[in-house]
């Protein structure tokens, strides 16, 4: 090998890393999909200090850092507060594959709730959703313990 | 595909089976290129010499981590060296693993090197491993320029 | 160094499959701990979390237990190294003055992942990594090196299994408290030899915190304080072949460093108990003798006259250690409050009397190559 | 300050896309090389060394131990602090609490990120919970964008308004920054021309991804003065870490977190008429639309005045208060540097060593960083060791 020499292609090493996991809900998300998968309820989760509702539910109240044991049912109904629609391409990280776009991510506050979820709007076309927007969850008739399956997806509600 | 939640032992809880999949590509770099080059195109294993420890890397790298000086001076190591240390694992861990075990790991100080090279043992019946063992380099036939262009390290004997 | 106490510390039960969550365990120690300390929320002024993205499988792991700890109402950071080193931030934010009460969290749940495909990615992704190398056979491999240079034997590895899983018995929080013999653990399902299984520590999920105050405040709130003395972190080369794994030069740096802040020459004589991370039963020895309990090479022999027996001169990891419970990135943290029970006389049936300076330790990447070392004292 | 700590030395590579001749050790050398010839200084003096990244951009596993090579961590003190977009802040801070807990003299601090090693929107899609969120997750545009929907219907800005300070931004890269990823000229019909990623914000309103490294030196009082006639002395350090949940920061018009941050930052610092008393800003800005939104949560201007105060031009160069001389975030963004760049680049400025794009006379600086969960971290940096 000359010494010096700059002539050289840079090299890479490609790999897939593949991790699994079994990810553990504990009290509180165990609590939230079995209700989704069993009984068609979404738990929200009530501080006994200042009685704000909690969704989905966890264990301590970020502002009065309190166990909270409540659970309640909230509605399927909610409002958006805002979205935002994917139309890039990147990797769906639990499968290694592409992502498939476009989706609709949904930020909605339920009726009965004050803090926020994420889900998906199933419609893709900007011009037709409007934060403020009343939505509908709609479920799926087989339910597995999958937020993201045993609420399909949610809905616009149409005007009356 | 719907994510079948498990019931967690008999805790009460449930568990949700997920994974991080994703394609990496790392760069190699400017040293361990002509590292990997060498031995793809020539089957010959080059170290780097540290101009102030006199230290020959290999693996080799840009800085010497001692004395945090880059090290230019390249260094053909002999294929041939003694073995430090051996395992043989005897756990299947899938992904992960280059053979299905058991399989032989040393660590080779090739001769001419000041490091010890971290690489799998073959051709040896597992009961003749010891450490001291001389040992030489095996190449594979198709090389792509990466870490096990050295198939294996097997027994060696002048 | 400026007097920093110890006044609050908690842990969960160490166990495979904990049904609490991250946010939850993280939130019983954090609890429990103000507890301990006699504190609220409110008056901690500053928390440093302890997460790793790899074990706990998420990017911006801390994530998952900032409300839990109440990390969102005060000053926070997250150390990702073991819970030792999650330890030494909370201490430098109280000796820069800035902060009064620091919070430390560590969280695992090892049994959610594949702790080797984990670890695997400890190595270098365009050299080593391919080899299939993991935390137990690059482990081996150091075995094997340390057995061959200073001609410990597998014998006296195995005592150190049998020693800390015996007392674990007496530790309420342990993963794996039993009464195993030297057969057993020499007649155990060879994993990657020398390493066999009841030389490795369990797959454990747990949390542990613990509470520091600056010197006035930890008088103030405290019936107990225990105070930080010494504490010093070091690493070693990173590539396996770059060591000679049979040695120890970065732990004896970092003892060092903690020793000479603690005042302490004679390591054997002036430290009454200490916590360790002993990650597989040869650890332990190798650093017992980085720590300079010995002569290199005679921690064997140390163990075989029982000196580190619950009733030996030294007893080494009273808690079980390691071996008995393995919450990876709490391990270490858990390692200071064994220390810190221990000097306050409440370690229960794992008490070991008189303890007046402990000494708590942890282990960071491939075959320690990162070491930290704390020395706690009355 | 009880123990006064100042930065002594500055390093970073030339930032790119894609660093295809470097490994993570290679590059996060140069970082260092740089920063300890800009002290003057050698590995031999460093007493400690703190490093972040993101662990699933390179899949790499304890990078303080793996990065030993690279960092000059063999035999030294070491290690890892990550807290997400805000990990560079985070070791920035880290090492000023290494220097200031009188435990090191001396200490490195590196951050870096090789992006293009893999997929970055699907490595930060992870940090999201992987029951509740992960799935419909792909970053933080989104809640972004929602966010500068309520500042513009609450406070009347306009896309425009966010166009200016991508313009400002851009131009600065490209004119004084020869390390910037992105230095390209562009004016605001580019940006107003430019395709939606997420209604309001467009393609040239984003932060790129890019492979870079910074490195920056902290030192004890008496070793800074040994080592620099002009330290840069860090006079306040703030982090808020407020939320965990990324469906709970929607809503809010401008940034709490950062609010909550300066306010610790500013106090410790002294600061108490901050558009005042700051000469120059380096700013974690992921989007133009912050640069904005967030300008009240830094108390520089009054609340809804972030439109008036970049229409004016005053943090343009040569303005009373310019952001971002360096060109920023939206020009460069190696994740786990990104927030030490802007603690880098500001303490350069107020130690007169920031070449073309130096602010004449620039005494006080602030430095922020972004990330989680709509977290934020503030650091204020003097070329005086106290205002008075």
């Amino acid at each position: 090998m000359e010494q010096g020499k700059e002539d050289l292609k840079p090299l890479s090493v490609a790999y897939i890393a593949d991790m699994t996991y079994k990810y553990h809900a504990g009290h509180y998300y165990s609590r939230f999909l079995r209700e989704l998968r069993d009984n068609r309820l979404i738990a929200g989760v009530k501080c006994p200090k200042c009685g704000k509702v909690y969704v989905p539910p966890r264990i301590v109240c970020r502002d009065c850092f309190v166990r909270m044991e409540e659970f309640v049912p909230v509605s399927q109904e909610g409002t958006l507060l805002a979205f935002t629609v994917t139309n890039f391409h990147y990797i769906d990280t639990t499968t290694g594959e592409p992502k498939k776009i476009p989706f609709t991510t949904a930020f909605i506050k339920l009726d009965g709730a004050d803090s926020n979820i994420v889900h998906r709007l199933d419609e893709t076309d900007e011009k037709k959703i409007k934060a403020g927007m009343r939505l509908r969850a709609v479920f799926s008739n087989n339910r597995t313990g999958d937020y993201f399956h045993d609420i399909d997806h949610f809905s616009i509600v149409k005007d009356m | 595909m719907p994510v079948q939640s498990e019931e967690l032992g008999n805790t009460g809880t449930l568990a949700y089976p997920s994974r991080i999949r994703l394609p990496y590509t790392w760069h190699v770099g400017k040293v361990g290129s002509r590292f990997y080059q060498e031995i793809k195109e020539h089957c010959k294993i080059w170290g780097i010499k540290c101009p102030k420890c006199q230290r020959v890397f290999v693996p080799p790298r840009e800085t010497c981590p001692r004395c945090y000086c880059e090290m230019n001076e390249w260094v053909e190591v002999g294929s041939t060296g003694t073995l430090l240390t051996y395992t043989v694992t005897r756990y299947a861990v899938p992904g992960i693993q280059p053979q299905k075990p058991p399989f032989a790991l040393g660590i080779i100080r090739l001769d001419g090197a000041s490091t010890g090279i971290a690489h799998l043992l073959g051709d040896m019946d597992f009961k003749d491993i010891a450490v001291g063992l001389r040992v030489k380099a095996v190449f594979r036939e198709v090389r792509q320029g990466n870490y096990l262009d050295i198939k294996y390290f097997k027994p060696f004997n002048k | 160094m400026e007097k920093v106490g110890i006044i609050g510390v908690a842990q969960t039960k160490y166990q495979r499959y904990n049904p609490s969550s991250h946010a939850e365990l993280a939130y019983e120690v954090t609890a429990r701990a103000l507890e301990d300390a006699g504190l609220t929320i409110d008056d901690i002024d500053n928390t440093v979390t302890v997460c790793n993205d790899f074990w706990d499988g998420r990017t911006i792991s801390s994530m998952a237990i900032t409300e839990a700890t109440g990390s969102h109402k005060s000053p926070t950071t997250n150390v990702e190294g073991d819970g030792t080193y999650g330890a030494l931030m909370g201490l430098m934010r109280i000796l820069s003055g800035l902060h009064e009460i620091t919070l430390v969290v560590a969280q695992s749940k090892v049994s959610e992942g594949i702790p080797s495909v984990i670890t695997n990615a400890m190595f270098d992704p365009v050299y080593e990594r391919m080899l299939g190398l993991d935390a137990i056979n690059s482990s081996a491999l150091q075995m094997r090196s340390y057995m061959y240079t200073y001609g410990v034997n597998e014998e006296q590895c195995a005592k150190v299994s049998v020693k800390n899983h015996r007392n674990a018995k007496a530790n309420p929080y342990a993963h794996l408290p039993m009464d195993i013999t030297v057969e057993d653990v020499l007649k155990s399902r060879v994993l990657a030899d020398p390493i066999k299984l009841l030389d490795t520590s369990p797959i454990s999920d747990g949390a542990c915190a613990i509470i520091m105050a600056r010197e006035s405040t930890a008088k103030k709130k405290h019936r107990k304080p225990v105070w930080i003395k010494g504490v010093g972190h070091c690493a070693d080369a990173y590539h396996l072949g770059d060591r000679d794994l049979a040695e120890v030069d970065a732990l004896v740096s970092a003892a060092q460093r903690a020793y000479d802040m603690a005042g302490i020459t004679r390591p054997l004589k002036q430290i009454h108990v200490a916590e360790i991370y002993d990650a597989f039963s040869y650890m332990e020895l190798m650093w017992m003798e980085g720590l300079g309990f010995c002569e290199r090479g005679k921690a064997g022999a140390m163990v075989d006259s029982g000196s580190t027996e619950m009733n030996g001169i030294l007893p080494v990891n009273p808690s079980g250690g390691v071996l008995s419970a393995h919450a990876v990135q709490v391990a270490g943290l858990a390692r200071i409050a064994e220390a810190v029970l221990q000097l306050r006389g409440e370690a229960g049936d794992r008490q070991i009397d008189g303890t007046r300076v402990a000494l708590a330790h942890g282990i960071e990447g491939a075959c320690g190559q990162g070491q930290c070392v704390f020395i706690l004292g009355k | 300050m009880k123990r006064p700590v100042g930065i002594v030395g500055v390093g970073q590579t030339h930032h790119k896309s894609k660093n295809t001749d470097c490994n993570g050790q290679e590059l996060i050398s140069i970082a260092v090389k740089r920063a300890l010839e800009n002290a003057e200084l050698t590995m031999a003096d460093i007493d400690a060394i703190v490093i972040g990244n993101m662990d699933h951009f390179e899949s790499i596993n304890y990078v303080d131990m793996w990065s030993v090579d690279g960092s000059g961590g063999f035999m030294k003190p070491i290690m890892k602090v990550t807290t997400g977009g805000t990990t560079g802040s985070a070791i920035g801070h880290a090492g000023f609490y290494h220097a200031a807990s009188g435990l090191f003299d001396t200490v490195l601090v590196i951050g870096w990120e090789q992006n293009s090693e893999s997929d970055t929107t699907a490595a930060i899609s992870t940090c999201f919970d992987p029951i509740t969120e992960r799935e419909y997750s792909a970053g933080a545009i989104g809640p972004l964008a929602a966010q500068y929907i309520a500042y513009m219907s609450k406070y009347g800005a306009t896309e425009e308004d966010a166009a200016l300070v991508s313009v400002r931004d851009h131009n600065n890269a490209a004119l004084y920054n020869d390390y910037a990823h992105l230095r390209q000229v562009i004016k605001v019909e580019d940006v107003m021309k430019s395709a939606y990623i997420s209604y309001p914000i467009k393609l040239l309103d984003i932060c790129p991804r890019t492979d870079g490294a910074c490195a920056v030196i902290f030192a004890s009082e008496r070793k800074a003065k040994k080592i620099t006639k002009r330290p840069a002395w860090i006079l306040g350090v703030g982090d808020c870490h407020i939320l965990v949940h990324l469906a709970d920061g929607i809503g809010l018009a401008s940034l709490p977190s950062l609010e909550i941050a300066a306010r610790q930052a500013y106090e410790m610092a002294g600061i108490t008429d901050p558009f005042n008393q700051i000469d120059v800003a380096e700013l974690y800005i992921p989007a133009s639309t912050a640069g904005v939104a967030w300008m009240e949560a830094l108390k520089l201007c009054e609340e809804g005045g972030g439109p008036r105060l970049v229409r004016s031009g005053v943090t343009n160069m040569g303005g009373k208060l310019p952001v971002n001389p360096s060109g920023g975030v939206l020009a460069t963004n190696p994740i786990g540097a990104t927030g030490l760049l802007r603690i880098g680049e500001a303490a350069l400025q107020v130690m007169g060593k920031a070449g073309k794009k130096q602010v004449a006379g620039a005494q006080v600086a602030v430095a922020t960083g972004f990330g989680g969960c709509f977290w934020s971290d503030v650091t204020v940096l003097s070329s005086l060791s106290r205002l008075d």
